[in-house]
């Protein structure tokens, strides 16, 4: 990692850490070391964003680098624009942690190309859900720019942010650090060789030490790691056989929201949406038959289920499935839960950029030693299941 | 055309004929709302023994799902199935039938005149509880419930049309009079053979009927203006549909909506980098992921002449755009091209697959 | 890091695009008004595509003899994997150069002609404006020529036998003209003889007697000619040059299964039933009779007299019967009830004929003889606007307004001539749709009268519309024009290429598409649940396509991608 | 023999063409030899065709493309047949390809040769109803699109000046001055004559008007006016004046008497003239004077029924042979006899003559040519008539379209298609046999 | 230094009707203006309404069909079935206020080589009127 050797550049801050991004962006596109930036903007109603491609520095003006909501997974808006090819442009992408790990993930699954992106990521207080948001914009803007100054998300954001561990630099070729920072400075700091071209074009030298910025990551790091356990106990008590699971599922109403919403999930049409998925009606009767009764629309505890050994190994804890659904399921809760052991059992993280092949595409001879265990358990857990 | 007066709630009289059904064996199955008391959630049941009946709220005033899409996936069956729907459902139902969706043939409809349903979120946070009472009270009166869906609100198509037996609720069902079922079809006589209540002409009562009519379209009124109060055009319709998500939930939930693959979210709307450094060099800025407009303006010629109104799009929007009414609207609008009415017939052919020679002399 | 034993990885796999884009100068009427060096360079600097190498030349006259081999010779050299052509209106040339293609390893459909003359330099004068508009119709031509695929044309192999539907003379006559040692007929008549209608109808026409007799007879005496008689057709599944056919035998009900390549129906016709007007009180016992009947009389021994057995003195003959009802003039009655009262007066001169009409239509050029005859004959002509019947008493309005009686022995009527019971059967079974007049509907009225929606279904005779029998075996001999030069044995059918094709992974099997065919080409596969097309039979319209909402429909050579970017790259 | 497989089709109108593309289909080698230099035949004068008003061009316009694009078939514009010899199976046959001057396959038809011309002349095909040049094409929207000199008017071929104009302004050297009458010579096994008709010579019957009375028209000359791409663009105004007709009579049976035979097109034609004039012109009477109307077959009547009243008025003369044109202050006096025979009149600006189609007056030449027998009426005769044969008195000769006898469209198509097939079995025939 | 509006009109054009009616103001030589963008098609069907919607979002200040005359259809009915679609498009473009102006649907045929011309001049005329398509500018689409 380039940014071993600890050093970072400053950018002066005038009103908030958004500001100085913004500043810095138009820069880099005014020397015309970028040809455009993806940034946020507030839609015409005004309460929620929009993944905006810009190259008009004008324009720049109402774009908001660091939004309090997510209302859109930017790694969709990266995945629309360079799906075919990473094209000519120069583009800066700012956006969270997870949303860059989640390109990352599609760049593996060859639904986005980087080549001529440079992802920046910000230290990411976490975000306000959706709804509330679009039901009170101002007061969730005061809400996150306090969480912003403390770095800790408050009871408004999002559950998934309360322990997410991810929510500064990752393997972006650029951050913008302010946590522990009086609102006065940003630091930039590169993170690929991609990061370190545009601040020397910039003619920015990484004058600044980390390690006090450091520091401050950490220690929020380690709270979150608290929170994160204690969720996951949690979660795996609801969770505890079939019935947890029905029940946590019980109000789906099968609307596959979750699914659209997360961006991981890039299938033009999902599997369980497709004709091989369609039960016969008639063997459907014969199956009610034998219980004397089938709740519709069928297989829903088989979809959620199904979509977890599909996507879990990329999922990358952003949320967005949460926020997507109508009857507010915790569903960003149980998949980061199943997530987190799916992608240790093959010590792999979602969203890392060191080369990692996806884990199905790969295999090593010698691997998953205990896997018989891990079945004997499943059975051990049989009478439990009812 | 006759009519059974059963004397209990109208709820407990449409239970009583699934159970009799499904005792004397006339059906295989009934499709009916349940309620899962611990979790206090609603879904639909396919049930097949009577017994498992008990948990069946046949008229609850929720819509989890809009039960024409249910049943389209079911209804193909040879198995005989009697299914309780709402007004909207059935007619949904009758557009996907016209659509090779589902079949009418082994199909005995209850429906019933309908109050409108509560918004989801109601149901999660189980507000429903308190609303309930209220509820059934209001609609005896022909008055319109509060917190029911605005397309509920603002809906004239609450009487069932082409239902093998009409349940009367609204205004009809007073205490003392109990549960009036209308039998309008050769079937619903045929099935309800043998079943308990007392036979009558009764024919159906059309005061309070009217009542709710009136207040409905009125609703109605208010709902279309508030959709376009801020005057119509591009501008207004980027207000509406600008925060959109993408998600399609509106499509995947919506019941004339029975493609497996969304031509918006087919290859047709990948784009090459030149579209977007075109754009780009042309507004200086756009939007990504492309086509939020699109895709609703795309939906709307799709299938808008066929928008039984139901609201489910309304509902399970994450942004809480009002995409029922829009299409609502719009809908009415199309379809009176054709003077078309949704789900009013499933002999009357879908305006797109026919033509007259005959029509629109102004175009062209 | 951990070592992976990996799959080969597939990403160097690639495909590189070379498109050669050739602009034709057309002498004046291209590079006059469209500055095509600019052009060239602006194109060629392109880097729009990425693995796309593109090659930008102009050159005097593409289409003429030289032009083509030069085309040739570039895309052999060059080895270009698409073809862009800036020329003229692709009626005039695109034949051509798919032709070029042809001669090349080039697929022809990975080739396109951008229109840049008489859509852009003949139609704006300003040479700024011109080329520039051209640069952007060449530009979408790429972006579009991109998108196509190759495209090959599929053989099929015929069955060159015919089914013929009727035995009456329009079947006979296509029987006879279209069986030979190579081509199989087989002849299917519902009843238990050949002949049909025209077989009554031997009274009026001289020596037709004989000449339907003679046709019988060779008919039957035809090796190549197969006759099934009180046989109907059960069921027909297929398209041209491969029908299956089951004919049911109505004497032992048992099911014969043949092979076709072609149908001609030749169901006939019947007369309207006077009985369904009012104003002719007809009964069928009394004195007033159809004109069939009473050339059946004049076929026999003692002509037609009355039910007595006494001659008629007076017969009046009543045109245009059922003309108004049925909103259409059969345009034979005239010329044969002219015949009929010359026969009256033949069989007696003392008879006094009377004709009743509203119109002389005699449309055929020897018909006028038939006029003078019954004029010279002394027979009385009287033009009406008006007309009913009590029994054998007319009363009638003249043209002139008068309004009139006259009482006779006898009374003759033209019924007109309808669709005969069975159409209908013949239009489900052949999925052949029906006019407003209940007559097969022929696919074009002008062009091609005799060919229906379902190609290989060939409709001659009065199935067709009301005709007399020369006309009759007209259209049967038209249809056997049809079948002798498209079904030829031993060759194959070339069916369109560019036709559509559905998508199983997202269809739904919702049937618009089946709709809005009029070709029949789309049939849904209910074991599947989705539609199909038949691609023999599809013809590329794209209709269905309009009607899809899923995108499950690829109409080839025209599929959305393709017209999408090519609008893009035009808005740009 | 070899050569048998070849097939002559001389005309291409709609049935010469549709025999032509079937025969082609089918594998042979067919010469299409047309004496105009364009192919397409009358149909393509008409804007639209009876009974359903179809845009004619777009029916006929594909099938011209493909006469032309079609490798089996070799079309002779502007050439006449001269000699057919020999037999049914191999007719030796001498075609006279007449000098165009412009090379069919140099010249791309950009029109740019006609402007410089000096010549200026009346445009027969457009029925002398607008000018055109020495060289030139007959209507915009030709095929094939490449014109023609006139080399009877034109200065340097017919009157021996020194002009080259339309070479000079050439840019693709397509035209030859110094061209000249080419003789071809080709063995084929049949032949099909598919020469058309014409109209009825109108200035026979003085009393009508025609020719001295600018007000009356021929058919052709109407189609011509309300053509869209016509003399006025589908502008219908009066000869020498600008003027847009307010009412129109159309005598029915011109020439029926005289031909002792009625045509069975033009009570047809002559409604769908009226509904073109109330269409293009709403404030228009029209006059439709008929002693018998005749709209055989299914699709005819209701057409009829549709114009009848609606576009215009029905006007019944007990004698239509009676009916005369005279001029009356500025415009036309039609006097006819009604039905109770007392003579009527009426003023109108225009009049069209429904004349009766006869005989192709080069018909008989060209019958002597290919040794066919013509029927009383002046149309070449069917040996079969009435069994749908349509073989001529010579075997291997065949006959289809108005070159038959009257009929309209439908059954000119009906004709060719059973000439083709007969020519078909005779092939098949002779190939087993041979 | 603000530069003449030239309208771009995306002109879907039948193969056999409209399309040749192009042909033949071309080989008229009749001026029309360049806005004209013509993109051929088999049918006038082939245009469902997605592609109307598409070419107006996509920035064309007016969307053109070129159609058969009714009655005329290559395909029998293909055009019946266009002018439905067509008619549902404007339906919902009207109700939601959008300028359905900038759709037009006309029949031309083949031999209609001045009437291209001139719906070409008058319809762009109308658009000129108009003004741009704000589609072309709006970023939030």
């Amino acid at each position: 990692m380039t940014d071993a050797q600890g050093k970072g550049a400053v950018l002066p801050v005038s009103k908030d850490p958004g500001d100085a991004i913004l500043e810095f962006l138009r820069l880099a596109v005014a020397k015309e070391l970028a040809d455009a930036v993806i940034l946020p903007m507030k839609v015409p109603s005004g309460d929620s964003f929009a993944w905006i491609l810009m190259n008009d520095v004008s324009l720049f003006e109402g774009a908001v680098p660091i939004a309090a909501a997510m209302p859109v997974q930017g790694a969709k808006a990266l995945r629309s624009l360079t799906r075919k090819g990473p094209g000519n442009l120069t583009v800066i992408a700012v956006m969270r942690p997870c949303e860059i790990r989640a390109a990352i993930e599609l760049e593996k699954l060859g639904q986005v190309h980087t080549d001529n992106l440079i992802l920046a990521t910000y230290d990411c207080p976490g975000a306000i859900p959706l709804q509330k948001y679009v039901d009170d914009p101002g007061g969730s803007e005061e809400h996150f720019s306090l969480m912003r100054r403390s770095g800790k998300p408050d009871n408004t954001a999002k559950p998934v942010c309360h322990y997410c561990e991810n929510f500064s630099m990752f393997d972006s070729d650029l951050h913008f650090g302010y946590f522990g920072f009086s609102e006065k400075e940003v630091l930039v700091i590169p993170g690929s060789d991609k990061g370190s071209e545009l601040l020397k074009g910039l003619d920015l030298d990484l004058a600044k030490d980390l390690s006090d910025w450091k520091k401050g990551i950490d220690s929020l790091k380690a709270e979150r790691e608290e929170a994160r356990k204690s969720a996951f106990e949690e979660t795996g008590e609801q969770l505890r056989g079939f019935s947890g699971m029905q029940s946590v599922f019980a109000s789906c109403i099968g609307c596959h929201n979750c699914q659209s919403a997360c961006p991981i999930c890039y299938c033009r049409l999902c599997y369980f949406d497709s004709e091989t998925a369609q039960q016969d009606p008639d063997a459907l009767i014969t199956a009610a038959a034998k219980r004397g009764g089938v709740s519709l629309p069928e297989d829903r505890i088989m979809f959620h289920v199904g979509r977890m050994t599909h996507m879990s190994l990329s999922c990358v804890s952003c949320g967005q499935c949460t926020d997507a659904c109508p009857v507010s399921i915790p569903v960003a809760g149980v998949f980061s839960y199943v997530a987190d052991r799916t992608q240790r059992t093959f010590e792999y993280e979602a969203g890392r950029n060191d080369g990692d092949p996806l884990p199905l595409r790969q295999f090593r001879k010698s691997e998953l030693p205990g896997i018989h265990e891990l079945v004997k358990n499943a059975e051990s857990e049989e009478p439990s299941h009812e | 055309m006759s009519s059974i007066i059963i004397d209990t709630s109208a709820s407990r009289g449409v239970t009583g004929l699934l159970k009799f059904l499904l005792e004397s064996g006339k059906i295989d199955a009934a499709l009916t709302m349940r309620n899962d008391p611990e979790n206090n959630t609603y879904d639909f049941g396919l049930i097949t023994d009577a017994s498992n009946l008990d948990e069946a709220v046949p008229l609850i005033p929720v819509m989890t799902v809009n039960a024409g899409q249910v049943l389209s996936s079911i209804s193909i069956s040879r198995k005989k199935i009697a299914a309780v729907l709402k007004p909207c459902e059935l007619r949904a139902f009758v557009e996907l039938v016209k659509r090779e969706k589902g079949s009418l043939e082994n199909l005995l409809t209850i429906s019933y005149t309908c109050g409108g349903v509560f918004p989801l979120d109601t149901v999660i946070t189980g507000q429903i509880k308190e609303l309930l009472p209220k509820y059934r009270k209001t609609i005896l009166n022909g008055e319109i419930p509060v917190n029911t869906r605005d397309t509920c609100r603002a809906c004239e198509h609450f009487i069932p049309m082409n239902a093998d037996i009409t349940v009367s609720v609204i205004g009809e069902c007073e205490p003392g009079v109990g549960c009036v079922m209308h039998l309008n079809t050769e079937r619903a006589v045929e099935f309800t053979e043998g079943f308990g209540g007392e036979r009558s002409d009764r024919k159906f009562d059309p005061s309070t009927l009217k009542k709710t009519l009136d207040a409905r379209l009125a609703e109605k009124e208010k709902l279309f203006a508030s959709v376009t109060k801020d005057g119509p055009g591009l501008d207004r319709l980027l207000d509406t549909f600008g925060k959109c998500v993408g998600c399609h939930g509106c499509s995947s939930v919506c019941p004339i909506c029975y493609c497996l693959l969304c031509d918006f979210e087919s290859a047709n709307f990948d784009y090459n980098l030149p579209y977007f450094e075109e754009h780009l060099s042309r507004k200086g800025a756009l939007r990504l992921p492309p086509d939020t407009i699109f895709f609703h303006l795309g939906r709307l010629t799709h299938m808008s002449f066929s928008c039984v109104g139901c609201g489910m799009c309304s509902d399970v929007c994450p942004v809480d755009i009002p995409v029922a009414a829009m299409f609502k609207k719009t809908g009415e609008k199309t379809a009176a091209l054709f003077d078309y009415l949704p789900g009013r017939d499933v002999e009357e052919s879908i305006p797109v697959m026919v033509y007259k020679e005959e029509e629109f002399p102004d175009i062209g | 890091m951990k070592e992976f034993e990996m799959q080969e990885s597939g990403q160097d796999r690639k495909l590189r695009a070379k498109v050669g884009v050739y602009i034709c100068e057309c002498g004046p009427n291209i590079a006059g008004k469209v500055d095509l060096d600019r052009i060239i360079t602006d194109i060629s600097e392109l880097d729009d595509y990425q693995d796309v190498e593109l090659v930008v030349k102009k050159y005097g006259f593409l289409c003429s003899a030289p032009g083509k081999e030069y085309l040739e010779e570039e895309i052999n050299s060059n080895g270009f994997t698409h073809l862009v052509i800036g020329a003229c209106s692709p009626r005039d040339h695109d034949s051509t150069f798919m032709g070029v293609c042809k001669k090349t390893d080039l697929n022809p459909y990975l080739y396109r002609i951008i229109n840049i003359r008489e859509h852009c330099s003949w139609v704006i004068d300003d040479k700024e404006k011109a080329t520039v508009k051209a640069e952007s119709y060449i530009r979408g031509g790429i972006a579009r020529v991109l998108r196509q695929s190759e495209l090959f044309e599929k053989p099929l192999d015929i069955n060159p036998d015919v089914l013929i539907i009727g035995g009456g003379v329009a079947g006979m006559e296509a029987a006879l003209s279209l069986s030979s040692d190579d081509r199989r007929v087989f002849l299917v008549e519902k009843t238990d003889r050949l002949g049909g209608v025209s077989i009554d109808l031997s009274g009026i026409l001289p020596g037709q007697g004989e000449v339907i007799g003679k046709k019988i007879e060779s008919v039957l005496g035809n090796g190549n000619i197969r006759v099934f008689l009180n046989t109907r057709v059960e069921n027909v599944i297929g398209f041209l040059g491969n029908f299956e056919i089951e004919l049911l035998s109505e004497e032992n009900t048992e099911i014969t299964e043949i092979m076709s390549g072609a149908i001609v129906v030749a169901a006939g016709g019947t007369l309207f039933d006077p009985r369904e007007s009012d104003r002719y009180s007809y009964s069928g016992s009394d004195e007033v009779y159809t004109s069939l009947s009473i050339e059946k009389m004049f076929a026999g021994d003692d002509g037609a007299v009355l039910r007595s057995g006494k001659q008629p003195s007076s017969v009046a003959l009543i045109h245009c019967v059922g003309r108004e009802e049925k909103n259409y003039c059969s345009g034979i009655c005239c010329s044969y009830m002219m015949k009929l009262a010359c026969f009256f007066k033949k069989q007696s001169a003392d008879i006094q004929v009377t004709e009743f009409y509203r119109d002389i239509c005699l449309p055929k050029k020897n018909d006028q003889e038939r006029f003078s005859e019954a004029q010279a004959a002394g027979v009385a002509l009287i033009r009406i606007k008006d007309i009913s019947l009590k029994g054998t008493n007319v009363s009638f309005e003249r043209i002139s307004g008068d309004k009139d009686k006259q009482s006779f022995d006898m009374v003759v009527l033209a019924p007109a001539l309808e669709p005969s019971a069975d159409t209908e059967y013949f239009a489900d079974l052949l999925t052949v749709p029906l006019d407003e007049f209940g007559f097969f509907q022929e696919v074009h009225k002008m062009t091609n009268p005799v060919g229906t929606a379902t190609d290989g279904v060939f409709i001659v005779g009065a199935a067709h519309g009301p005709k007399g029998v020369s006309d009759s075996m007209q259209f049967a001999r038209a249809s056997a024009g049809q079948i002798l030069t498209r079904l030829i044995p031993g060759e194959k059918l070339i069916p369109e290429v560019a036709v559509t094709e559905i998508s199983e992974a997202y269809c739904t099997g919702c049937g618009n598409c089946l709709e809005v065919c009029v070709y029949g080409a789309i049939y849904s596969d209910d074991s599947r649940g989705i539609s199909v097309v038949n691609e023999a039979v599809c013809r590329g319209c794209g209709n269905c396509f309009g009607s899809c909402p899923s995108g499950a429909l690829r109409t080839k050579h025209f599929t959305n991608t393709q017209l999408y970017r090519e609008v893009d790259e035009a808005l740009r | 023999m070899s050569q048998t497989g070849n097939i002559l089709v001389i005309g291409a109108g709609i049935a010469g063409m549709k025999a032509s593309l079937m025969l082609a289909g089918a594998s042979s080698k067919v010469y299409l030899v047309e004496k105009l230099p364009i192919i397409g035949g009358k149909v393509i004068k008409n804007e639209e065709s009876f009974p359903n008003l179809e845009c004619s061009t777009c029916m006929v316009a594909p099938i011209q493309q493909d006469v032309l694009q079609n490798p089996n078939i070799e079309t002779l514009t502007y050439s006449v047949v001269e000699k057919i010899e020999g037999s049914a199976g191999d007719f030796s046959v001498v075609i006279r390809k007449r000098a165009r001057y412009i090379s069919l396959t140099d010249c791309i038809g950009c029109g740019m040769c006609y402007e410089p011309c000096p010549v200026s002349l009346k445009n027969e095909w457009e029925e002398n109803l607008i000018d055109r040049k020495a060289i030139y094409v007959p209507c915009s929207g030709s095929l094939p699109n490449v014109p023609v000199i006139d080399s009877e008017h034109c200065l340097r071929i017919g009157g021996g000046e020194d002009c080259s104009l339309c070479a000079e302004a050439c840019a693709f050297e397509a035209i030859n001055l110094d061209d000249s009458d080419e003789i071809i010579e080709v063995n084929v096994g049949a032949v099909i004559l598919a020469t058309g008709s014409a109209t009825f010579d109108l200035s026979s019957i003085p009393d009508l008007g025609y020719g001295t009375l600018p007000g009356v028209y021929a058919p052709m000359e109407f189609e011509r006016l309300f053509a869209s791409n016509g003399p006025t663009l589908g502008e219908i105004t009066l000869r020498d004046s600008e003027k847009i007709p307010e009412s129109v009579a159309i005598i029915h049976c011109v020439g029926r008497r005289e031909q002792k035979y009625c045509s069975a097109v033009c009570c047809m034609y002559s409604f769908k003239f009226a509904r073109f004039l109330k269409h293009k012109i709403p404030s228009v009477r029209v006059f439709n004077i008929y002693s018998d109307i005749c709209v055989p077959g299914k699709s005819y009547q209701s057409f009829y029924r549709s114009v009848e009243g609606a576009d215009t008025e029905m006007l019944y003369t007990s004698s239509i042979g009676d009916v005369s044109v005279s001029e009356s202050g500025s415009g036309l006096k039609v006097s006819y006899p009604d039905a109770a025979v007392s003579p009527q009149s009426l003023n109108v600006d225009m009049v069209i003559l429904a004349a009766a189609l006869v005989a192709d007056p080069d018909v008989a030449q060209l019958a002597e040519v290919a040794g066919v027998d013509l029927d009383p009426q002046g149309f070449i005769k069917t040996v079969l008539d009435g069994s749908g044969s349509m073989e001529t008195s010579r075997e291997g000769v065949f006959v289809a379209g108005t070159a038959e006898g009257p009929k309209d469209i439908q059954n000119s198509v009906v004709q060719a298609e059973s000439a083709a097939g007969q020519v078909a079995e005779i092939m098949t025939s002779q190939a087993s046999s041979s | 230094m603000k530069k003449e509006f030239t309208p771009r009109i995306t002109s879907f054009l039948c193969k056999w009707c409209s399309y040749t009616g192009a042909d033949l103001a071309g080989t008229a030589r009749l001026q029309y203006p360049t806005s004209i963008i013509p993109i051929q098609v088999m049918c006038s069907s082939r245009v469902d309404p997605v592609f109307l919607i598409k070419a107006f979002l996509s920035g064309s200040d007016g969307v053109l069909i070129g159609g058969c005359h009714p009655g005329d259809c290559h395909y029998e009915t293909g055009n019946y079935h266009a002018r439905r679609r067509f008619a549902i498009v404007k339906g919902v473009f009207d109700s939601l206020g959008l300028e359905s102006q900038r759709l037009k649907l006309s029949w031309i045929s083949a031999s209609e080589g001045p009437k291209f011309a001139r719906v070409a001049n008058e319809y762009t005329e109308e658009i000129m009127a108009l003004g741009e398509n704000p589609t072309r500018k709006s970023i939030f689409l």
